[in-house]
């Protein structure tokens, strides 16, 4: 038989290791993986790179796992919502790494589809372009971005099946299919989990293979906030 | 200042031709989707829609936002998709008109709109790859910062967003448009006159021959 | 109201001039635009360039292209199965540029999402990495590949919207959804033209930004070959 | 011919770990799917689908093929993409086998099989990234040409289809396993012997200790 791959968020986690680079979906708070952030806050680990558009909120999310000084790094495209990150950027207790968020997600899909770099004109002769290469592709000037790669992804999908084929809801979409083929192991917090063959071949935004373990949301984003739904 | 922002968002909305592909910034951008007829245009969000429409309060899906992070609605015909997919369309050139704001322009016709000196450069978000990818760029802004300086300035002092050329700037004075070597001031906001927009510019700018005809000077 | 941009093949065609570049999709015949070919080779056009996996078959699809000397160089990855490509390239009345199938594949992606160029393992130290440039990242070797871009795009897709929306039908997808992005006109032949909202918001494989005409097919592939449908 | 290209393919997936995700290249490899469970296994189609199986005739779709473009049926929990996705998942790494036929094989371990010197070179396919790009390769081949010449030679004088090495041949003489910095012969298939494989290979290569004691030489 097929291998189903739902596990417990905390058994999924194990392969969380200090000083690891971690992918996290979401834009803010909307298709972020908050049930498995929740159970990471808990775990015990340090020195991570992250790389996720943003650092969750000020004590929310992500922001957790900042104050808690397990983050050592964060990769992302705008840090600005969670005024914690400039203070401890500030103070020497984070390194950031700020890209453009459309050369964000191309490096990051670049990392899973063996891409070792792209040219992009984004960038070009501004601040970002900073210590990067550029080259004249057609009589343009375009700026190198090398792949981004990490040993674990945190994503989440709306519904998959026991394989660990997904589909993604609405704009909780985002990073999230990029981020689960850029990883070595792929962790996804779901909605719902139904019986192989109920997704439709056509529709299936993130094929099995990327996906090596499937949780289901304890936690989930309402009009009035996070609200437990475990 | 409301009914200006107003004003600059529905003076902005007249740019667009109809059918065209519309991403909208963050601040009077986003007004500017209340003057159009969402059937004639298609609003893009970078975050991953396109075909946003406005929502009723109790129609709100948490799960649909624009990349301001409010609520948004979904129209028909619309499509979701990946963030790597969505900057595709974006850098790839598929987006007619980004309509975006900025806290400088200059005599070059570049803006900056990302980052203040001194202050932590801690977020960019889509504001670069909009500003190289986007066939036109319409800028709308109040014409001078919070604190009465001009933004439109000779050369930005503010980190630029991209070295490419707004092509039109609308400010609650005026309305310029890149002549290839300079702006032109093309329009007056308002009972704005010549003298208010030159008080409160540095950038270097020429005056169309309407405006010195109508003896606006 | 929304535009409809269902077009007929001749009034979509005119767009096609020659000496222009055109992208062609489908891996043989499946997922080509079989109607819209058909349609070319009457059209008075010559010097054309060509990318397409294939070129049709010996006096098939592109293949009837490249007998009427329409053809000046094509663009693939697989021209095998063509007996009269290598005919034609050994007179010297066809050019020829042979890609690996995924650098042509993500070549034509990045024409359609403004990277100027990426770099790729593949063909690294091979035949086909004559006079392309390489460069070490992270200690390998990698190879330059620049973007493709067209002037013109005549895809297959399986159903529209009246607004261009596309979904693809399993393997006939293929080259399709990346050709629609690369080019600067893109015509869509369609099995079947749907009301704008029959199509799901989350399946939709290429949004209709993309797509400047739809046609309705009048060929079909069937297990017995070609077919009428019109 | 047809019996011993059988016993190479069913050798072939003993080599397969279950849950593995699998590409079948054209000819011997193909025959593969034959002798494999297809619930323990993925079987992925460079042209767009994961998840293939075999098809009754009378269930044929013209329209799903492999990249042999013969028709194939779609397993439970099957998926389809672009080509572009695909050679995503192939060069980034994400496929873990793939089986492949070869023209040539050389002591280096590196693999011919895309061009013939003094042929037309009009042809590559997916055959250059499948190498490059899945975990680990298989390469399934008779032993000799049909010219009769070997297959396995000191240096390919066929132009190589990658540089990276393949890790396991199957022929229908032996099964070699690559050690690091060269070939070794780990099995003797059916009823042949050394001798029959030292009189058919002119690459260079160890011979394992199992083997050697058996006194199979």
């Amino acid at each position: 038989m097929h291998l189903d791959i739902q596990l417990s968020i905390d058994e999924a986690l194990k392969h969380v290791k200090s000083d690891q680079t971690l992918m996290v979906g979401g834009f803010g708070l909307v298709g972020s993986p908050l049930s498995i952030i929740e159970h990471l806050t808990k775990h015990d680990v340090s020195g991570l790179t992250v790389i996720s558009n943003n650092v969750g909120e000020a004590g929310e999310g992500l922001g957790i796992l900042l104050r808690q000084g397990k983050l050592k790094k964060a990769i992302g495209s705008y840090f600005t919502s969670n005024r914690d990150v400039a203070k401890y950027y500030n103070e020497g207790k984070l390194e950031l790494e700020l890209l453009p968020q459309g050369t964000l997600s191309e490096a990051i899909r670049a990392g899973g589809a063996g891409i070792g770099g792209f040219y992009t004109k984004t960038a070009v002769g501004t601040n970002l372009a900073k210590g990067k290469e550029t080259k004249e592709i057609n009589g343009e000037t375009y700026l190198l971005q090398e792949a981004l790669k990490a040993d674990v992804a945190i994503i989440k999908a709306w519904k998959a099946d026991r394989l660990g084929n997904l589909v993604y809801y609405k704009t909780a979409r985002n990073f999230n299919p990029n981020m689960a083929t850029a990883a070595a192991y792929v962790i996804a917090e779901v909605d719902e989990i139904v019986d192989v063959g109920e997704l439709s071949p056509d529709e299936i935004a993130t094929p099995h293979l990327y996906v090596d373990a499937i949780v289901k949301s304890e936690l989930t984003l309402t009009k009035d906030g996070v609200k437990n739904i475990g | 200042m409301g009914n200006s922002r107003e004003l600059i968002a529905k003076r902005a909305a007249d740019e667009l031709e109809p059918h065209s592909f519309v991403n909208l910034g963050i601040g009077i951008p986003t007004l500017v989707a209340n003057y159009i007829d969402d059937k004639l245009y298609t609003l893009h969000t970078e975050n991953g829609l396109l075909g946003v429409t406005s929502v009723e309060e109790d129609a709100i899906d948490p799960l649909i936002v624009n990349a301001g992070k409010l609520p948004v609605g979904e129209a028909l015909g619309a499509s979701y998709f990946s963030s790597a997919d969505s900057f595709a369309m974006i850098r790839g050139g598929h987006i007619d008109v980004a309509i975006l704001g900025a806290l400088q322009i200059d005599s070059k016709g570049r803006i900056a709109n990302w980052a203040i000196p001194g202050k932590d450069i801690i977020g960019v978000g889509g504001a670069m790859d909009l500003l190289e990818g986007a066939k036109k760029i319409i800028i709308t802004t109040n014409h001078v910062a919070n604190d009465g300086r001009p933004k439109l300035v000779d050369e930005c002092t503010f980190p630029i967003t991209s070295e490419r050329v707004a092509e039109t700037i609308i400010t609650d004075l005026a309305v310029f448009k890149w002549q290839g070597e300079h702006y032109e001031l093309v329009e007056l906001m308002g009972d704005s006159t010549i003298e208010d927009v030159q008080a409160n510019t540095t950038a270097f700018y020429t005056i169309c021959n309407e405006l010195l005809q109508e003896g606006k000077v």
